[in-house]
């Protein structure tokens, strides 16, 4: 373990550590565009510029391993020059086209300017011009000229993906990043490659345009699109949600996250959303009804399960669950279940069987249930074994009076839903609890709005078993409940039965 | 407590007193009527005030030579804007020299404090207080001002130009 | 004095074949050496005192002692890839010698114990390619190639690569790269060609005429080629000469032979109405000297360094009165524009604006702060970034600026040129 | 009876279309530019806007200018409730119209702080935008509450086309 010296505060990392990676553990900023801790050193930006004592030059802090006694300044003036320039060279040639630039607000050339920069340009030469808003797929777009040749996404698609779609052409500064010829950059992971370039050369078309960065808002949470629960953060502001980035996790996913997980945004979205109590109303020849206050919905619901239970169909009552929830929601269920309802026919649903297993080798998973493990380490909790066999094949037989379903919250990943709501259609009468709108379902008694997972607090338990808090981060549909909540209600309004 | 005293003699006298003030106004009304030019009444709505050119009046959105707008929709007058009265919609424009622009850009006139901070704010020259004055509109007209009338109403005759020309400054370098 | 000892038979007809060589004493080393063991060439290699020279200057012995004592495979390339302007001593030694250089790489390879060689040849040279291509047929005819090297159980073949004509894969690992197949780019050390090199593996890169003095050191012992030059600057340099002298072309002399002889004797002296101005002593990447200067100075790594430029690889390029310095310089700035691989920001973005500096400076449409910004812009390129070549760009100009300072500033204020009136640099618009 | 109370109030619609009692409830720099408006040089008393009455009875015509907090809606509505009907209501200057740019910067709303919109409490025929807004525009106002009590080219206007002719 060598020590040395960064600024006149020691550290003592392992050996083969870069300088730069020593700085940071002391929280020192050294500016850097090329380096990224996920892939390999470059060394091409030459922004990490540091002086290290005994040496004649001033050295890159990313490509230079620490050494016993080392002692490195980042700060004085030498070092201070050197960025200042490094930075000129890397603007000389930059459009400025900072206001039709989705990176604006977040770019790191804007943001080392403001550290290091502040000269006036003495470039008064004509700029190289290149190719702006190119497609190189389906999801980015690449301005050449914004491009710093910084070439981590190249690195990205080399060592990560490994799809080697991207490339840099040509020489000095008419070097072009651009991809192969009939490869375009349509792998899972390709929205990585904007996460991770500094500036705004790459961007998402799905992001393009929609928002400047600044009036965003950003929350901590997890991915809920499969079972890996990559650590994201999400974006909104008071119009919706707009984008999801990874967070880095070492133990999760690393630094990346795939394409698939960037949309689950989308369902949280008002326009998808169930935004209220929908009930089927007899007397009124079967239409649907919107608009009942969700407790006056959710205490006839509790009324009308004691009065089921009381004429002793215990049978009839049955719960479906997806594995959407988190574990604090099915504890409350469950409890509901086993000890006020005591009903014991819970029915764990799980979709898409057969690439449920499936795994791409990095961290899409076919289980698109962010809680499976979860889920399934709660039902043996309280002892219920169900699946949708076993439900399928009660249902044919004896027909279920009172069915509540716990649906997915992303219905995109039950591909079979249409299926398996037809089988529900034979039930008595279905709550079906959601946040999305379905309407395709018809024969429900209710429709309850559920929080999505940006709006509620709990724990997700992803395929290895790795406990991961999520946190309400933002409100979209305020009438929403989540399962404790409306577990609650329902317990309430049952006369708390023992 | 405070006494006024009066004056004395021709001042108790009611009718001098009157007349003398007649007399004043009287003077101040042939003075008018025979010298209308130098009446300090402005009689609007035909008459109007001479405003200096940097008054700020309503918006004017500018547009480039071939009509379209000059705004890149980069926001950053909707940023500044101190009443918030500001929104945008950009969308990806065909010709990738452009790359954005504003599908929607609506003023909300009633909230905007006409303090010119979204002129100062504008990278691109698109966005400029006019010499019109403030509107007065009945209740249930549209005070939210949308691009046809920012940028193309009557009085515009078109438009207005800037000076500095986005393609001129592309073959500049620049 | 023109000392021959690489260039011995070179005027000898046919000896760049095979029989012309041996006729004159070839193969002589290789047979030697394989008698001996390898530490001992290295060591007497190391004794020599020869360093490399295709540039840098660092020792050959020395270079080839990094190498990991452990049985990986392990290469040795030749750097055949001439590219800096005013230099072509390897194209003529190729061209007229390939043997040479075949046998030096051959002992070369059997001193750092590998099996496996390449020349690694500049895309542009065809005709040395073809004949050195042709020398390594009639090697492995001969039996001084392939399977059992006469009879010593030393294997090794040897392979000719073209490059693709780019400059800078005259840096050994940018070399390296190109001969992986990939983009000719330097690569970041450390880790060090001698540890990582070619496909990973520890890799030893010697230019030409290093490996040719392998041969003669061999054949005659390293306290023979001691005798000639400085106590560091040991044996004979070839130097390539250029500019409007009588007699340009190529010659060896002894290390620290004066300028002033090697002008006047070798070189022939001036062309009839050219005056000496300038040198630049060892390709265009070399800082220039004034005439007073490189008339005082001797032709040593040393000397050289102390007037703050370098040997280089023995391009002496001579510019006379009749030459615009602008000019010139706006003709290199433009070949390290095109030159530069564009892998560090500094050096991509630096050569196209010095480029657009002089050229704006020739052409007269400059103020005169533009001589400052094109000596801060050089100044701040220096020594940041992975391979030499932003130095190679930088340090002309800042010699230039600080020797010909006045030429430029008569460029910007009476926008023509000092020396012509009417400069190439000018014409350009 | 019925045809002589009838031809009064028409009467006295006519005239009322034409002449205004204001009652002006304006604070900060709207009121500035009110009095401005009512002063020689723009001089509304031309447009029919008679003196300021000193009793909200009297008045015809709610000026509101300024912002408005919780305090000054409810004498607002208070003076509003007083006055002669039919009332006309100018609501003038950004703070009255939507309690820009105050509500835009107020987060967490107080008494004194939370900013009301003139149109909350009591029916706004005419606003005029501006912060504040000049003399022309609230002269502009008031013709503007003449076409929209008496639709049609107005007596104004049918004189100046006639004498342009």
């Amino acid at each position: 373990m060598p020590k040395l010296t960064i600024d006149g505060k020691p550290v003592e990392v392992a050996a083969g550590t870069s300088v730069i990676k020593a700085a940071q553990t002391l929280n020192i900023p050294i500016a850097h565009y090329c380096w990224h801790e996920g892939l390999s050193v470059a060394g091409a930006c030459r922004m990490c510029m540091v002086e290290i004592e005994k040496n004649p030059k001033l050295q890159i802090a990313c490509n230079t391993p620490v050494a016993e006694g080392m002692v490195v300044h980042t700060n004085n003036d030498k070092v201070k020059d050197a960025v200042k320039w490094a930075l000129d060279f890397h603007l000389i040639n930059h459009p400025l086209d900072c206001p039709i630039c989705d990176q604006a607000g977040e770019c790191k050339l804007q943001d080392y300017y403001m550290n290091y920069g502040l000269y006036s340009p003495e470039m008064n030469q004509r700029k190289v011009k290149k190719s702006k808003a190119m497609s190189l797929g389906d999801r980015v777009v690449l301005d050449q000229e914004r491009c710093i040749l910084c070439s981590r996404c190249v690195r990205f698609t080399t060592e990560v993906s490994k799809t080697h779609e991207l490339g840099i052409f040509n020489r000095g500064d008419r070097c072009e990043l651009s991809t192969f010829e009939g490869r375009p950059l349509n792998n899972n992971y390709s929205l990585n490659t904007v996460d991770i370039c500094p500036v705004g050369a790459l961007t998402s078309k799905d992001f393009r345009f929609k928002q400047r960065v600044w009036f965003l808002k950003d929350f901590e949470t997890l991915c809920n699109g499969c079972s890996t629960g990559c650590n994201v953060t999400v974006s909104y502001n008071q119009n919706g949600v707009f984008r999801v980035r990874p967070r880095v996790n070492q133990e999760v996913n690393g630094f990346w996250m795939c394409d698939e997980g960037r949309d689950i945004y989308k369902h949280t979205n008002k326009e998808f959303r169930l935004d209220q109590v929908i009930e089927r109303n007899d007397q009124v020849g079967g239409a649907a009804v919107k608009g009942k206050p969700v407790a006056l919905a959710i205490q006839e619901i509790g009324k009308s399960l004691s009065a089921t239970v009381k004429k002793g169909g215990l049978e009839s009552i049955a719960l479906v669950v997806t594995a959407q929830y988190t574990v604090e929601e099915y504890e409350a269920l469950f409890e509901l279940f086993k000890n006020t309802v005591k009903s014991p026919h819970v029915y764990y649903w799980k979709n898409n069987e057969e690439d449920f297993d499936s795994f791409d080798g990095l961290l899409n998973r076919g289980d698109k249930n962010p809680n499976t493990k979860g889920l399934s380490d709660t039902m043996t909790k309280f002892g219920f074994k169900g699946t949708w066999e076993d439900f399928e094949k009660q249902a044919t037989s004896k027909s279920f009076q009172y069915v509540v379903v716990a649906g997915p919250e992303d219905q995109s990943a039950y591909p079979d839903l249409e299926k398996k709501l037809e089988i529900l259609n034979k039930a008595g009468e279905v709550i079906w609890l959601s946040s999305c709108k379905n309407e395709k379902f018809k024969n429900f008694k209710w429709q309850i709005p559920m929080k999505s997972f940006l709006e509620k607090e709990g724990t997700f338990v992803n395929f290895k078993g790795i406990k991961q808090n999520i946190k309400a981060g933002m409100s979209i549909i305020p009438t929403s409940l989540s399962l404790q909540e409306f577990s609650k209600g329902v317990f309430e309004s049952m006369g708390g039965m023992a | 407590m405070s006494v006024v005293k009066r004056p004395e003699g021709k001042a108790n006298w009611y009718l001098p007193g009157i007349l003398t003030g007649m007399m004043i106004t009287i003077k101040h009304m042939i003075f008018n009527l025979t010298h209308r030019k130098q009446m300090i009444t402005i009689q609007y709505p035909e008459e109007r005030y001479p405003y200096s050119d940097r008054f700020k009046g309503n918006h004017i959105l500018t547009v480039k030579k071939d009509g379209s707008l000059r705004c890149t929709a980069c926001m950053l007058c909707a940023t500044y804007c101190p009443a918030e009265c500001i929104s945008i919609t950009a969308a990806e424009h065909d010709d990738p020299s452009v790359e954005k622009y504003p599908i929607s850009y609506e003023i909300d006139i009633l909230r905007c404090v006409f303090c010119g901070l979204c002129e100062e704010a504008c990278p691109v020259d698109a966005i400029r207080m006019g010499p019109e004055h403030q509107t007065a509109a009945i209740a249930g007209e549209n005070f939210i001002y949308d691009i046809n009338k920012l940028a193309y109403r009557s009085g515009l005759k078109g438009g207005v130009q800037s000076k500095v020309d986005d393609e001129e400054r592309h073959s500049r370098g620049l | 004095m023109e000392n021959r000892l690489l260039l011995k038979h070179y005027n000898e007809p046919g000896y760049h074949t095979l029989d012309g060589y041996v006729k004159f004493g070839g193969y002589t080393a290789l047979k030697k050496a394989l008698k001996m063991k390898p530490e001992d060439i290295i060591t007497e290699v190391k004794n020599s005192g020869l360093r490399g020279r295709g540039g840098a200057g660092f020792s050959t012995g020395m270079k080839w002692s990094f190498l990991p004592n452990n049985n990986e495979p392990r290469y040795l390339l030749c750097n055949a890839d001439e590219g800096e302007p005013g230099t072509f001593k390897d194209r003529y030694m190729m061209e007229l010698a390939p043997h040479q250089v075949i046998e030096g790489m051959i002992c070369s390879a059997f001193a750092i114990k590998s099996k496996k060689s390449y020349i690694y040849i500049r895309g542009e040279y065809y005709k040395p390619y073809k004949i050195v291509e042709k020398a390594i047929q009639e090697a492995y005819k001969a039996g001084f190639l392939g399977k059992n090297i006469l009879g010593s159980g030393f294997d090794h073949d040897l392979d000719v690569y073209r490059g693709a004509g780019a400059y800078i894969v005259g840096e050994e690992t940018a070399l390296i790269s190109s001969l992986e197949g990939k983009k000719g780019q330097p690569k970041l050390k450390p880790p060090f060609p001698a540890v990582q090199g070619y496909l990973r593996k520890p890799t030893i890169v010697n230019n030409v005429e290093t490996l040719a003095a392998v041969t003669w050191i061999l054949n005659n012992g390293a306290a023979a080629y001691r005798k000639f030059g400085t106590e560091k600057s040991t044996g004979t340099k070839v130097y390539s000469v250029s500019g409007n002298i009588n007699k340009p072309g190529v010659y060896e002399v002894d290390l620290a032979y004066p300028f002033k002889d090697f002008l006047e004797n070798e070189c022939g002296g001036m062309k009839e109405g050219f005056k000496f101005k300038a040198l630049i002593p060892g390709g265009s990447s070399c800082p220039v000297l004034t005439a007073e200067e490189a008339l005082k100075s001797t032709l040593d790594y040393e000397n050289m360094a102390s007037l703050g430029t370098m040997l280089g690889s023995g391009g002496v390029i001579i510019i006379d009165d009749k030459q615009c310095m602008v000019d010139l310089l706006n003709v290199l700035m433009h070949f390290y524009h095109h030159e530069s691989c564009g892998q560090c920001t500094p050096c991509r973005e630096g050569t196209g604006w010095l480029e657009k500096l002089t050229s704006s400076i020739g052409k007269g449409k400059s103020q005169l702060d533009d001589v400052a910004t094109l000596d801060k812009v050089a100044r701040h390129m220096m020594g940041t970034t992975i391979c030499a070549l932003s130095d190679a760009a930088a340090l002309p100009v800042v010699s230039f600026l600080s020797k010909f300072k006045d030429e430029f500033e008569y460029h910007i204020r009476e926008k023509r040129c000092k020396v012509k009136g009417n400069c190439h640099a000018q014409a350009h618009h | 009876m019925t045809w002589l109370t009838a031809r009064y109030e028409d009467v006295v619609s006519r005239l009322e279309q034409n002449h205004h009692f204001p009652w002006i409830m304006s604070v900060g720099c709207c009121s500035h530019e009110i009095q401005n408006s009512s002063l020689a040089t723009y001089d509304w008393q031309r447009l029919g806007v008679d003196d300021v009455s000193t009793d909200p009875t009297q008045s015809n015509l709610l000026i509101l200018g300024g912002w408005i907090n919780t305090e000054r809606a409810q004498e607002i509505k208070y003076v509003y409730d007083q006055m002669r009907k039919p009332t006309a209501v100018i609501a003038i200057g950004a703070c009255a119209i939507s309690g820009s740019p105050y509500k835009a910067l107020i987060d967490a709303p107080s008494v004194h702080g939370e900013v009301i919109k003139a149109e909350d409490i009591v029916p706004v025929d005419i606003y005029v935008a501006g912060c504040p807004p000049r003399p022309e525009s609230i002269l502009s106002s008031i013709l503007e509450l003449q076409k929209k009590l008496k639709p049609g080219p107005s007596h104004r206007e049918v004189l100046s086309e006639a004498l342009r002719n």
